[in-house]
Parts: C-alpha cells; structure tokens; sequence
C-alpha cells in the first residue's frame, strides 16, 4: 500500500505540468522551423505571442517545485526528481525563447527581403533541432537513460552541422552582397537552432540525473580532465 | 572495576540480605509460635461450636451396672469405670476451670441411652452424649445411703479418680448425669464476624466508591476540594482506638435512632466504614487514576455526560480497584480490634444479633487474653483461623491487582 | 437562501469558526492574547508554534474542552456558523457531537472496536442495533480502518496497533457526524508509517469535514494543511495559505522558527 | 444535517440523570470528610467534659497533663498523662529506629537485589506480615517476646514482670510497622524511574551504587511517607502493645526491663463500665494521642524537607 | 606508534567500533540478524529505520547495557578499537566509563546540577574537590550549558527545563571523558527549538566524540550525522554516508523508507 | 541565540561557493574583453581552459545545493535562498561559456585577419556587460533588491546597443568584403555579450526572488499581458 498519497499525486501533477510545458516548446520550436520556411509572419507572430504562456508555465513549474520542496520536503528519488525539473525547465523555456528570436529574426527577413530560398542546411539543421527537443523529452517521459544518451550524442551533429553552415554563411555573404543582412539573420537563426540543441542535450542530462543520481557529464569530464591534466604534463 | 568498589559493592548486598532474613524469621517464628500452640486445639468442633459451654440434666433410661473391659488404647491418665462402661479424665477448660472430661464411653453403656431431664416441651427427647463433653456431676442411687446421690463437683469428689471410685463402691445403679457442652468454640464469634463483614461493606462501599467518583471525576480542582481530600486523608492517620471513641460518642447516638441502646455490631459496622472510608476511596481513586484521562476526554468530546461517562467508562474499568478495596476492607474488619473493644464489647455473644453487642475473632482473641488467666490455646486456634482467612484474601487481592494491571498493559 | 437574517447568521466567507479578540487565561496566566482568526470549513488548519504558545489552548476551546480545566477563564467570542459556541445556552453536550476530537495518545475505550465506534451514538439514546451497525460500518470505512478491522469488530480495540487504534478514534469521532474534527497533535505517539497513513487519512477527510490539527511537526503542517496559523507565546503571530507562509512567511517570527532558528 | 435519529426526549433525561447523580456523588464526598471533624468535635467535646467544673469528681486540666502517676484505684482517683505521654514516645521512636534502617534495606532488596525467583517470594513475606491483625501479633508477643524479654534480662541481671516491659512493647512493635515502612518503600522503590537507573549504570556505576546512590535518593520522599505511617501505626497501636505493656501506675519508664504504660494501653484498661470518670478520661487520652501524632507528623515532615542538602526552589 | 601489536590493535580504518555478524535475541526472537557495520570514530553515526527494527538493541549493545536485559543474547563480536567488548575479561563498568549513553526521556539524577555532572567521577572514587568543580565546569561548557547553569549549580536538576536537562545529562557523561555517546531518540521529548539546541550540540561535540545516534526522525538523521544506517526487521539494509543515502540510496527499501512511502 | 548552527555554517558555505564562482565569470568574462580589445589568444585560450573550472564549480554547487534541501529540508527564506542559487548559477555558467565563445572567436579572428581594430560600441558592449555582471553579483552579495532591480534596467541599455551594433555590422559587411569573416565573429561576439547581459540580469531576477519570494518579472509581465489583453479586445 504507497503512502503519502497526496505528495504522489502532486508529483503527477509536476510531471503532466512538464510535459505539458516541453510539447508547447516543441510545438513553438516546431512552429519557427514552419514559419521559417514558409516566411510566414504571421505563424511567427503566433509562436512569439504564445512565448509569454511557455514563460508563465516556467514560473508556474517553478513555484510548483518550491512549494513541493517547501511542504513535502522530498528526499532521494524524488528530491532528484523535483530539482531535475526545477533545472529542466529553464532549458526548456531557453528553447522557447529561441524559438522566438528565430521567429522574430524571420519576421525581419520577410520584412527586408522576401524572395529568398532559406538553404537546404538550415531546413535539415532546424529539422535536427527538432527531432533532438523531441528526443529529450522523450527521454524525460520514458526516464530513458539511453534516449537521454542518444539525445545527447545527437547534439555533436547539430554542433557539426552548425559549423558547416556559418562557414557557408560567410562564404555567401562574401558573393551575395544584396542579402547581407538577411544572411546573417539566416546565420544567427542557424546559432539560435544550435542554441536550441545545446538545451535539450541538457535537458537529456537532467534526465540522466535523475536517474542516476549523478551529473551525466561528470565522469566524461572528469576523464576529459584528467587526460588533458596527462598531458600538460 | 578497582577492588575497594568491589569490596564496598559486597558489604552493601549482604547488608540488604541480612535485613531481609530478618523478616522471614520473624514471620517463621509467628508462624510457628501459633501453630505450634494452636493447631491441637483446633478442630472442626471447636469451629462450630458455642463459646459458653451449655448445661444439660440427663435421665439414662436403663441404669443397671454391667461388666465392661477396659480398652487398649485408653490413655493412662483416664480413669475407668468396669461397671458402667466409660472413662473419665481430670482436665482444665478454657476459663481454666477444673473439669472432668468423658473421654471413653462404650457401645452399651448406660450413659449412651439417655432423655431430658430438664422440665420443658424437650422433657423426654432422647440425648445421645459423644466423648469429650464435661461431666459436672452424675447421680445414681446409692448403695450406702440408700437414694439418689451426686458424684463429681457438684458431690465431693474434685477428680476422675475420685468419682469414678465412689461409683464403682457405691453405685447400684445410674440415675442420671448433668454435662456441660465443651464450649470454648467460636462459632458465635465468626457469625459476627461475617454480619459485621456485611453491614460494614453495606454502608461503606457505596458511600466511599461515591465519595471518591465525586473527588476524583466531579470536583473543581480547588481548595475547597483540596481540604476535603486532606480532611479525608487524615482520616487514615487516626488510630483505631479513637475510632472507638467516636463510635461511642458519634454514631452511638445515631444507632440510638434505631432504638440500640446499647454497644451492637451496628455500631460497630458504622464505626468500621468511617475506618475504612480512607481505605475504599484511596483504593478506588487508585484505579480511577490508572483510568487513562484520554478516556474521559473520549468520552466527553463524543458528547456523553459526565455521569454516562462515569457509568459507562470509568467504573466498570475501575472494578478491579474496588474489588481490591472490598477485599481489604474485609481483611481490615476481620483484623479490627481497638475500635470494636469500645463499639461491640469484650462479652463473647454466642447468638449475635445486629441490635446486640458480640466480639469478632480478633475481639475474642482479645477477650480470652485478658481474662484472669490467658488462655493461648483458644487464642491461637483463633489466629490460625484468622491468619488462613487473611491469606486467602491476599491472594485475592494479588490476582485481582494483577488483572487490574495487566489492563493496560500494550 | 433568501432569508436575511439566516444569511447574515451563515458565514459569508464560508468560514465554519470565527474567532475574534479570543483571551484565555489559566488563573492568572495568560495563555492566549486576543487572538482573531477565522477556520474555513472543509479545509485543513494547521496550528503550529513552540511548545507553551497556546495551540492547544485553542483548540479546546472549539469544543469547549477547557470548562473541563479549573481556573480557564474566556474572553472574546467564537462563533461556529454565526452562533456563539460560549454563550450561556450553548448545549456543551451537543456542541461536542459537532465537534469531534482526536488526541494525541490514542485512546480507544477498552471495549470491542464495534463497541467504541457507537459509543456515542449509544450515549445519544440510539439502541437500535441496524443504525447502529450501518454506523460503525460506514464511520470505519472513512477512517481506512473497515477493511483491517471489519473480521474482527468484536475483538477488544486495545489489541489494535498504535496506528490502528488512532484511526479507530477518528472513526470514533466521525460516527457522530461532526462538522470539525479537531486534532491534537494525532500523530506524535506514532511511528513515520503510521503518520503516514494518518496524514492521508486527514488528506481524504477534509473533502467532507473541516479539520483543525495542532502539531508540532513543521514538516507535518506543511505536508497536510491548507492553512497555517502561527502561535508564540499566545499570540497569533500569522496565519495564512500554508504554502506561502511556509514559502514568504511575512513575519520573522514565523520565518525563524519555521526555518528553525530562534531568538 | 445530521442524519442520526436522535431524540430530544432522551436528551432532557440524560440531564435530569446527570444532575441527580451528581448531587449523590458530591453527598458522599461531603459526608467522608465531615467525619474527621466530627471525630475531632466528638471525642474533644467528651474528653474535655471531665475538666469542667460541672462534672462530678472533675479533674484537674494541670494535673492531669504534668502529673506522673495514673493511679485510678485511689480514692479520689488520679489521673496524670505526662509519663505515659513521653513513655509512649520512648516506645514509638524505639520502634522506629529498630524497624526503619531494616524496612529501608528489605525494600531496596526485595525490588532491586533479590533473584528474580525468590522476589514474589519476600514480596509475600512482607504482604503477609502487613495482613497479619494487631491481635494475632499480640498474642505471639505476650506468648514468645515476653519470654525473650525475661530470659534477656535474666542474662543481664534484672527481673521482668513475665517479661512485660518496655522492650518487649518495642520489639513488638517494631515487627508490627516493619511491614508498613517496608510496603511504602518497596512501591517508591519499585516506582523510580528505570531510566534514571540506567542512566546511572551507564555512567559507569556498579549496580549497588546505583542503588544507593540513586535509587533511595529518587525514593527518599516515599520512604519517609512510610516512616511517617509506621511511626502513627506505633502510636496507635492498642490491643497487642497492652498485652505485653504491663500498664505501671507511674513513670516515666527509662529501663527496658521495666513494665510500661502507653496512652493506648491506658485507654483499654480496666474497661468496665461505660460512664463515669474513669471512662470519660479515655476520651482526654484520646485527644492527647491525636494530639502527639500530630506533632510528631510535622516534626518528619519538616526533618525530610531538609535533608538531603538539594533545595527543591 | 613504531609497536607492531598496537598497530594491529588499533584499527586501520579509524573505526571505532567494528561489529561482525552479530545476531541478538530475545528469548527465542531474534531481534538483530547477521549485522556488520564499522562505526567510524569522531563521527555522527545514525540508525534509523521503522519501530522494533532493532536500532535500539544494537545501540545498546556498545556499551552492553542489553546485558541487564532478562533473556537476551548475543552471537557476533563487537570490537572497540580492535578489542572484542564481549569477552569474559572486559570490565563492563570501565566500558560504560568509555562509551556514554544519552536516553530518549532527559533523565537526570534528583540532586543538584553538580552532583549529576560529577556522580560519574565519584563513582570513580574522586573525591578531590578542585578536580571535581574543574571536570564539571568543562563537561558544562562542553554541553554549552554552562551559562544558564553556572549560577544554579546547587539547585535541584528536576528544575531545569526539558531542553536542558538532557543537555545535562549529556554533560554528565562528558564528565567521564568518553570515546563514544550513545544517543537512544535523545530528542523525540523535547520540543523543536530544545532540539535544535541538543542537534547543534552534537555537531559540535562529534569533533571530539564519536556520537551514535537513534532517530525516528530521518530528517534529524539527515540534518545531523556522518553516516546513515537503515534497519528493517532486524537487517541491516544499507550505511553510508548520509548524503549519499539521503541523495542516491542503493536499496529501493530505504528509497521508499525515507522517502516516506512503503510495501 | 541562532541555532541550527551547523546548517547557516553550510549555507555561508554555499554562498561563498557562488561568490567565489561569480568572481571566476567575472573575471572570465573581463579576460574575455581584453584578449579581444588585444587580440590576444593567449588570454584567450586562458579562459577557455578555465571554463573547465567554472563548469565543475557550478556543478559542485548544484551538489551541495541538492545535498542541504535533501538534508537540511530547508523552508522559507532558506528554501528561497537554496532554490535561487540552484537557478541562478546556471545563468553563471552561461555567462561563462558565452566568455569561452567569445574567446574561441577572438582565436578564430586573429586566425583570419590580424590587422582589426576593434568597433568602440563593440568594446563599449563588452564593459557594459562586465559592468552589469559585477552590478548583478553585487546585488547577490548584498542581497540588494535595489541593485538588483538597477541591474535588470542596465540590461536594456545592453540590448539597445545590441542592436545598434548588429545594424552597424551588416553595414560593415556589406561595405567591408574582405573581411566578413571577422566581422561576423565580432557580431556573434556582441551576441555573446548581450546574452551574457541577459543571464546577469536573470541572476538579478533570482536575487529579488530570493529577497521577495517571488519573480521579479511576474507583475511586470503580468500588467503588460494585461496590457495587451486589453488592447485585444
Ligand atoms: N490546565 C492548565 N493550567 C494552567 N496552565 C496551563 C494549563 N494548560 C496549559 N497551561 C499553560 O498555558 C500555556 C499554553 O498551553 P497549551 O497547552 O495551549 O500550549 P501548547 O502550545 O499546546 O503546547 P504544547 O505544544 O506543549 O502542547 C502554557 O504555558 C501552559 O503552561
Ligand atoms: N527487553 C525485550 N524483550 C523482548 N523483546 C524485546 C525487548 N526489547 C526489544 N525487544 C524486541 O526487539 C525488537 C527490536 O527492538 P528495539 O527496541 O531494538 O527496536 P527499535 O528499532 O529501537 O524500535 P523503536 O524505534 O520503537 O525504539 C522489537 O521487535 C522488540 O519488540
Ligand atoms: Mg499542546
Ligand atoms: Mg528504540
Ligand atoms: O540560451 P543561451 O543564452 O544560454 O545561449
């Protein structure tokens, strides 16, 4: 027979917030990839007005936890559970917010130079971002450390990717003096998608926190440390 | 540990064993000094039996001599008569009297058929006497004199010797014989014990279980309930004796409302329960007290008065406590000496009444002791008495507590 | 209701209690200093506060448990739905069947558990054996205790574990259909599981009773209660939702001892 | 709404019930401790009647109270309370001081020292000799202690009254309050916190240390609550110290081996008739025992609250 | 230390305690099964873990205060640095002097503050004055209880508050100059703010002690010790370090335990 | 007399933890500046090997963080105190990673092109965030609602000549061929101090969080969701 009922159900209740939370940021992430390709302002327009309910959803979770940790004093599990989500969720309004700087980066290109094609590497790399938001999030509503894992391997993609492009960027800025300002607002959204990744390969690492209780990196970087430390010497 | 603490450890322990010897030996002495005088005494006979020995004049229906052997097993200090077929022996009765007692008598002898002679509507019912009865005096017709003459105390003759003797040369045959029942029984004693036992529970119990439910449940925690509680502690710490005082001062007037005019077991009754008053509402509060307050709050907070709370919680778990109480209330009547000397009387009252003086035991006890000569035969009979009773009610009370304690246990 | 005077008489607030300039004193003592506070009906209150502050005090007098005390004196008012509880044709006895109590000891009466369950009904002249046994049944399924207790309802309620056996009291008080069950620190004689299942006990019941608890648990007020009020030294120093007096306590009284500091 | 049938006619009985027992209740209360006054009226009201000048053959209050002779077969009778009063002392506090080191020493054993088998056992011994009447013990006192008393004092020289005297009224009544002080201390001994025990014997002390050290120090107020008993027990005990007192005619008593006279023994000696002088006069002794156990009560109380050297303000 | 045996004896480890396979019983139950833990010296230890699992007989196992229990007994060894504490040949007294015990309910002696503090040393046979009044002011500071006390040394210990007599009765332990202190739930009587006090206490006297503790309350445990051990029914279910078990335990039976579900 | 002696002995503790961990971003982030007005990689590869030590501190103190609320159960002004901190060193780790970008751009710019001078608004940007970093954890040490509330309005500042400097370089580039590379580092170098401005302002909203017991941000945004709802209608 489980006790403290009431502080389980509050958990759900944390958990369905989450959740509720991480599809408006992938649905708002989802959005700009539209908006972006279709140059449509007014989808743009959406996903930025929407922002301010993701925000509110953050401060909401927010003081969910707090009250959480306030009234039922949490321990192990489900300590790292709420503290996983106290830190989650700042990555995932990060996300959002992302999702509105490219949005409004759109609206600028609309607004100075319509007839643009938005580079195949972007779509794909926007499509990256994506599939990596909805990979962490998975891996957050399964408490799947191996999606979390893969999550975070697919990251290095969206970084490599990433590279890739602002090199093409700057080389098409070089030969394409019309659209400077455009390209780099293409290039900044391209940053802006990275950004987006690099938060929910976070995400994916909170998750493993929780489950581990340990920080996913740590090791890893103990090690990169250490042989790094090796070699200074 | 170093050795002088070890040292010191020893004298301690010993010291505790030896006060405790202490006591078991002079429980062991008491014991034994009251047995080892008491017990030939005691016997069923003398449970059942009247204090003051009764008179009876007796025809014997066929008088004529007969030869009789004497038996074997006669003790040697019993004097037998061959013609009439029974012995005699010189003995000394419980008020230190000189007395004959019969102690053989034969199948066919003639004292065995015998019928009243005392004049009355009993006159002619026939009387069979058993072995151990006085003889005072018995008549037959003498050879000598030619008529009816007396032998024993009431002729001349002070010994078994002596009568026996004078039957065997002068007897031509027996007449008659005037006994006296053996007496120095207790029967009287313990039948006052037992009403004065009732009486006293009937007035004490319900005023003293009442008394303490109002100090205990009812009464604002004041001073004015503070000095009736030390009013009745203090109680406790009179000593019997001037319990008796009062009892002939106080009650007696009260009793006098009942026409008693004189000292009576109901007198003593009443003097017993303001004795024990202290004793039932102690005892009784002892067990309200182990009462949870949890209870009351309980009971109260689920909307019963204070007396359903009072009738339905705290008594019927109190009953062991007042059990407890009855049973050392009886213990103390049976023990009660001083206060019932002034309130009953030192006369020994073989047929108590409630209206009428009589001892207890323990006054008997009293009674016997003090008389010209103490008589420590019949007082220690009535201590084994005592002490067996008072036993069996400390092992009451033991279990009784136990139950009481096991209550709350877990 | 369209009536003014019943309207006036009800709670608009939907408050069961309202306290206003509550002094209690014990002789000269005195426990409790103007104290004004309103209990919301169906709600979890919590009274928390230093050993000696006065919560209990309080509490009994929502069912007038401190006549009980020699030398408690009262100042100020209660009312319990717009009537006051201290006025003069309160009926006490009725009263407490309104207002249930738990203790902090369990304190089943030594006798069945069927037995303690009707206790008050029976002290309420109910005898009829069918009222009573629907009763019993539905006040032990309340308190969670039916399906542990329901084959063995004739056994003496002290064989009960001390968890059990609180939960037996509260169905105890229940069967008389209260209004307010009023709790006294109900699990400090009990173990962490035990007070776990109380304090989902006290969880489910709040949906039809209004619960007032006294505890001295910091961590137990916050875990259960909706609302918190904070005693010191007899006085009210704040009450407020629970979650923000245990998040923004607006006093530094409230801050310190919650947070576990002093002085 | 309350869904329970409840009827209000119940209800008005159930207050009417409870008023009326109340009353009861509070009745009996009353009339237990009025007797204590009643008593105190009663018995004062009859022994001071003898002092008053409109009784016939009226005592004299001085006299009697500093006189040293009770001599009732004189004509006129005189009856002097002085010399009883400080004999009554002498064989109380004897008692007391013989029976209370070992009561103390029994109690700590019984409940701390015995073997677990054999407590039940001296438990028992004690019950029993608690339970045992006056009388019985002054039987065995007039028919085995005078016995010890004379053979004593054969030993030492002197001559008894069949062993009647002071000695034997103390021993006897040593024996008769050694269960009383012994019973109060065994329950304040038993009832010390065992945690202040543990407490001691965590601290390094021998299980003996403890008891002396802790364990009597927690139980000490019990314990003089138990002497106090005894001593009234010793005071008041009537039937078996008068069968071994001897009742001398003067005094006061200092030999061991001499006949006494206590106010108790006084009391019930040469009981005959029931009015006059010399049975009003009991009442006055009455008063005056009252009177000594009275004083005797304060002095323990002040001696206990000063002992010990801990101040409980 | 250059002596090959005194390096043997004394533990590598700095366990003070070292217990193997120790089972206890009462009469035929058995209360503790096959239990193994190093204590750590100048640490806080806790046990915790539900009612009757056996933290308190495995407490009082360290100083052999289960000997005065009728019917129990032990199979297993305890070594205090390196000797076995069982056997034949150790002095229980003297072990008492080494590892004091503080109970549940405050317990002080019914003497003077002095007195208690330096009861221990008389049993000592310390008589010396200057000594004693020296050890008894140390032992009060110590037990930070000097301050309220130093100017009431002669008053009656029954008359402070329940906070600070089980202050005192630690400082009556401290006056033996222990290795270790046993704690038996030394604050489940007493109220937040006194508890408070005695926590600070022991983190401050486990510089120099080594403190056992037991505790119903495992937010105590987690506030105040070292290292956590949790009990169930007689095993042993998981030590380590608090924070790891209080952050990351490795049984789902503490998880559920301290997370205050269970079965 | 304070008590619970043990537990504000831990929470000093942390709080040294992060003001140590803030005076590392800020010196971070003011090597950050020099190695770019200098050009110098050397600094620059300084504080990208340093960042290591910032990603373990922050770490260290999530930890500890976690470690008081599972062991000390803290409430109210203590819970807000742990929480903010838990929340508020995220922000300082990113602005200590936006520092490792920065200095990962100014290697990549002295790579590419030696000979720039730097744009004055760019070094401007950089002092102001400096500035506003220091100003936030100020408002941390002092617990300073004021400074706090001085620090987010600096933000603004910050993103006006963000966006000043934005416009100026797609001019730039679309005069200045050669050197687009360059110029699009420096861009995303001033996107780096912006954001790092808005991670200090963050931390300045924790402050207040932790001072008020609830976010800063919330009426502000709530009179202006008002606002527009409003205007809606
Ligand atoms: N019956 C009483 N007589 C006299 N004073 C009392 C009585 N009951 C309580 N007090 C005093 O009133 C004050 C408040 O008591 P109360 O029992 O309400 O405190 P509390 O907050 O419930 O404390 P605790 O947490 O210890 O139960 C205390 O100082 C107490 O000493
Ligand atoms: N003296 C005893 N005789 C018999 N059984 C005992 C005794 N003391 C304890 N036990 C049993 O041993 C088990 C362990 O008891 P222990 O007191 O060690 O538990 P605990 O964990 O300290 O519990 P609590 O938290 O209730 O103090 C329990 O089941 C208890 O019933
Ligand atoms: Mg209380
Ligand atoms: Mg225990
Ligand atoms: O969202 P970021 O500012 O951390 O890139």
């Amino acid at each position: 027979m489980a006790v403290r009922i009431e502080f389980q159900r509050e958990l759900q209740d944390l958990h369905e917030q989450i959740i509720r939370m991480g599809a408006a940021v992938e649905q708002a992430i989802g959005l700009a990839v539209e908006a972006l390709i279709n140059l449509d302002t007014e989808l743009a327009q959406q996903v930025i007005d929407g922002d301010d309910v993701i925000d509110e959803m953050e401060r909401s979770i927010d003081r969910k936890c707090v009250r959480l940790i306030a009234l039922q004093q949490p321990v192990a599990r489900d300590l790292r559970d709420v503290t996983a989500n106290l830190k989650l969720i700042t990555d995932l309004e990060r996300i959002a917010d992302h999702a509105t700087d490219i949005c409004q980066a759109v609206k600028t290109i609309v607004k100075t130079h319509y007839e643009i094609t938005i580079p195949h590497d972007v779509v794909v790399l926007a499509d990256m971002t994506r599939r990596i938001i909805r990979a962490a999030l998975d891996s957050y509503v399964n408490r799947n450390k191996e999606q979390a894992t893969e999550t975070i391997r697919m990251d290095k993609n969206i970084d490599k990717l990433y590279k890739q492009l602002k090199r093409y960027f700057v080389h098409q800025i070089e030969i394409d003096r019309e659209h400077v300002a455009t390209l780099i607002d293409l290039l900044l959204i391209a940053k802006h998608f990275e950004r987006a990744g690099d938060h929910a390969q976070n995400v994916a690492e909170w998750v493993i926190y929780f489950i581990e209780g340990r920080h996913a990196i740590y090791e890893e970087e103990e090690a990169a440390h250490a042989k790094k430390a090796n070699r200074d010497r | 540990m170093s050795s002088r603490r070890k040292f010191a450890d020893a004298v301690r322990t010993a010291v505790t064993w030896l006060s405790t010897s202490i006591s078991v030996f002079v429980l062991a002495a008491i014991f034994v000094f009251v047995f080892s005088r008491g017990w030939k005494t005691l016997n069923w006979e003398i449970l059942t039996s009247d204090y003051h020995p009764k008179n009876i004049m007796a025809n014997v229906v066929d008088g004529e001599p007969g030869q009789f052997a004497r038996p074997d097993d006669l003790p040697a200090d019993a004097v037998f008569s061959e013609r009439y077929g029974f012995a005699l022996t010189d003995a000394v009765d419980h008020q230190k009297e000189k007395q004959m007692v019969l102690t053989y008598i034969a199948d066919d002898s003639p004292l065995t058929a015998a019928v009243n002679a005392a004049s009355g509507p009993t006159r002619g019912d026939p009387i069979t006497i058993t072995e151990d009865v006085q003889i005072q005096r018995i008549d037959y017709m003498s050879i000598e004199r030619g008529r009816k003459s007396p032998a024993g105390f009431m002729g001349s003759q002070q010994t078994a010797a002596e009568t026996i003797e004078r039957l065997e040369a002068d007897g031509e045959s027996l007449i008659g014989f005037y006994y006296q029942s053996a007496g120095g029984g207790m029967m009287g004693s313990l039948l006052a014990t037992l009403m004065l036992i009732g009486l006293t529970l009937a007035i004490a119990l319900p005023l003293g279980v009442s008394a303490a439910v109002y100090l205990h449940e009812l009464a604002p925690k004041n001073r004015v309930t503070a000095i009736l509680r030390s009013l009745i502690e203090m109680l406790s710490g009179v000593p019997s004796i001037v319990f008796g005082l009062m009892g002939m001062t106080l009650l007696f007037s009260v009793t006098a409302l009942f026409g008693i005019t004189t000292q009576s077991i109901l007198l003593g009754a009443m003097t017993l329960a303001v004795i024990l008053f202290p004793v039932i509402i102690r005892q009784t509060e002892e067990a309200l007290l182990v009462v949870p307050d949890g209870l009351r709050m309980a009971s109260l907070s689920l909307g019963s008065s204070r007396t359903q709370m009072i009738f339905r919680v705290i008594l019927p778990n109190a009953v062991p406590g007042i059990l407890t109480a009855t049973l050392l209330s009886i213990s103390r009547v049976i023990g009660e000496s001083a206060a019932l000397i002034y309130t009953m009387g030192v006369a020994i009252n073989d047929k108590p009444e409630i209206g009428r003086g009589g001892t207890t035991l323990a006054v008997q006890i009293w009674t016997v002791m003090t008389g010209e000569q103490p008589n420590f035969e019949l007082a220690t009979a009535i201590s084994i008495v005592i002490l067996i009773i008072v036993l069996i009610l400390n092992v009451s009370v033991k279990l009784v507590s136990a139950r009481l304690n096991r209550k709350w246990r877990t | 209701m369209q009536d003014t005077t019943a309207f006036l008489a009800a709670d608009p607030a939907g408050n069961i209690f309202e306290v206003a300039d509550l002094d209690v004193y014990y002789d000269k003592f005195q426990a409790l200093k103007k104290v004004t506070i309103d209990i919301p009906a169906n709600e979890v209150t919590a009274f928390i506060g230093p050993s000696g502050c006065g919560k209990s005090t309080l509490l009994r007098c929502f069912n007038r448990m401190n006549d009980l005390i020699e030398g408690c004196r009262i100042d100020g008012t209660i009312r319990m739905e717009g009537t006051d509880i201290y006025d003069r044709q309160t009926d006490v006895v009725k009263l407490r069947t309104e207002v249930g109590m738990v203790f902090q000891a369990p304190n089943p009466f030594p006798m069945s558990i069927f037995d303690n369950v009707a206790y008050g009904l029976r002290c309420q002249g109910i005898r009829d054996m069918k009222i009573l046994r629907r009763v019993v049944e539905e006040s032990l399924k309340k308190a969670a205790l039916w399906e542990e207790a329901k084959d063995h309802l004739h056994r003496n309620a002290l064989k009960l574990s001390g968890g059990q056996q609180q939960r037996l009291c509260i169905a105890r008080a229940i069967a008389l259909e209260p209004k307010v069950i009023l709790m006294d620190e109900p699990t400090s004689a009990l173990d962490p599981i035990a007070t776990a299942h109380i304090e989902d006990l006290i969880e489910d019941l709040k949906k039809q009773y209004t619960i007032i608890i006294v505890t001295h648990s910091m961590s137990q007020a916050a875990r259960i209660s909706d609302k918190t009020a904070f005693f010191l030294l007899g006085d009210l120093v704040e009450v407020g939702e629970t979650s923000e007096v245990f998040h923004v306590p607006r006093d530094t009284r409230t801050e310190d001892y919650i947070s576990g500091k002093f002085g | 709404m309350k869904t329970l049938p409840i009827r209000t006619s119940y209800l008005r009985r159930k207050k009417i019930i409870d008023l009326a027992a109340r009353a009861i209740f509070l009745l009996a209360g009353l009339i237990a401790a009025a007797m204590i006054v009643l008593i105190f009226v009663f018995v004062a009201g009859r022994g001071i009647q003898v002092f008053l000048p409109g009784y016939a053959n009226a005592q004299n209050l001085g006299e009697f109270l500093t006189g040293m002779r009770w001599r009732p077969d004189l004509s006129p009778p005189v009856y002097s309370v002085l010399f009883i009063v400080i004999n009554t002392v002498i064989t109380a506090f004897g008692a007391a001081v013989l029976a209370f080191p070992v009561s103390v020493m029994t109690a700590l054993f019984i409940v701390k020292v015995a073997p677990k088998s054999l407590r039940l056992f001296f438990t028992t011994v004690v019950e029993i000799l608690a339970a045992i009447p006056s009388v019985v013990y002054g039987v065995f006192a007039a028919g085995s202690i005078t016995r010890l008393v004379s053979g004593l004092a054969a030993a030492f020289g002197y001559t008894t009254y069949g062993g009647s005297s002071m000695l034997a009224v103390i021993l006897l009544l040593a024996i008769m309050i050694f269960p009383t002080i012994t019973s109060l201390a065994i329950v304040s001994i038993a009832s010390v916190d065992r945690n202040l025990e543990l407490g001691s014997l965590a601290l390094g002390a021998s299980q003996m240390e403890t008891n002396f050290k802790v364990v009597l120090s927690a139980a000490k107020s019990g314990i003089f609550a138990g002497l106090i008993l005894g001593l009234g027990r010793a005071f008041g005990e009537a039937t078996a110290v008068s069968m071994v007192a001897g009742n001398k005619m003067f005094g006061p008593t200092f030999n061991l081996f001499d006949t006494t006279r206590t106010l108790t023994t006084t009391m019930l000696s040469g009981l005959s008739e029931t009015a006059g002088v010399d049975y009003d006069i009991r009442f006055s002794i009455g008063v005056v025992l009252m009177i000594v156990i009275l004083i005797t009560n304060l002095l323990i109380r002040y001696v206990k609250k000063h002992i010990g050297g801990v101040t409980n303000e």
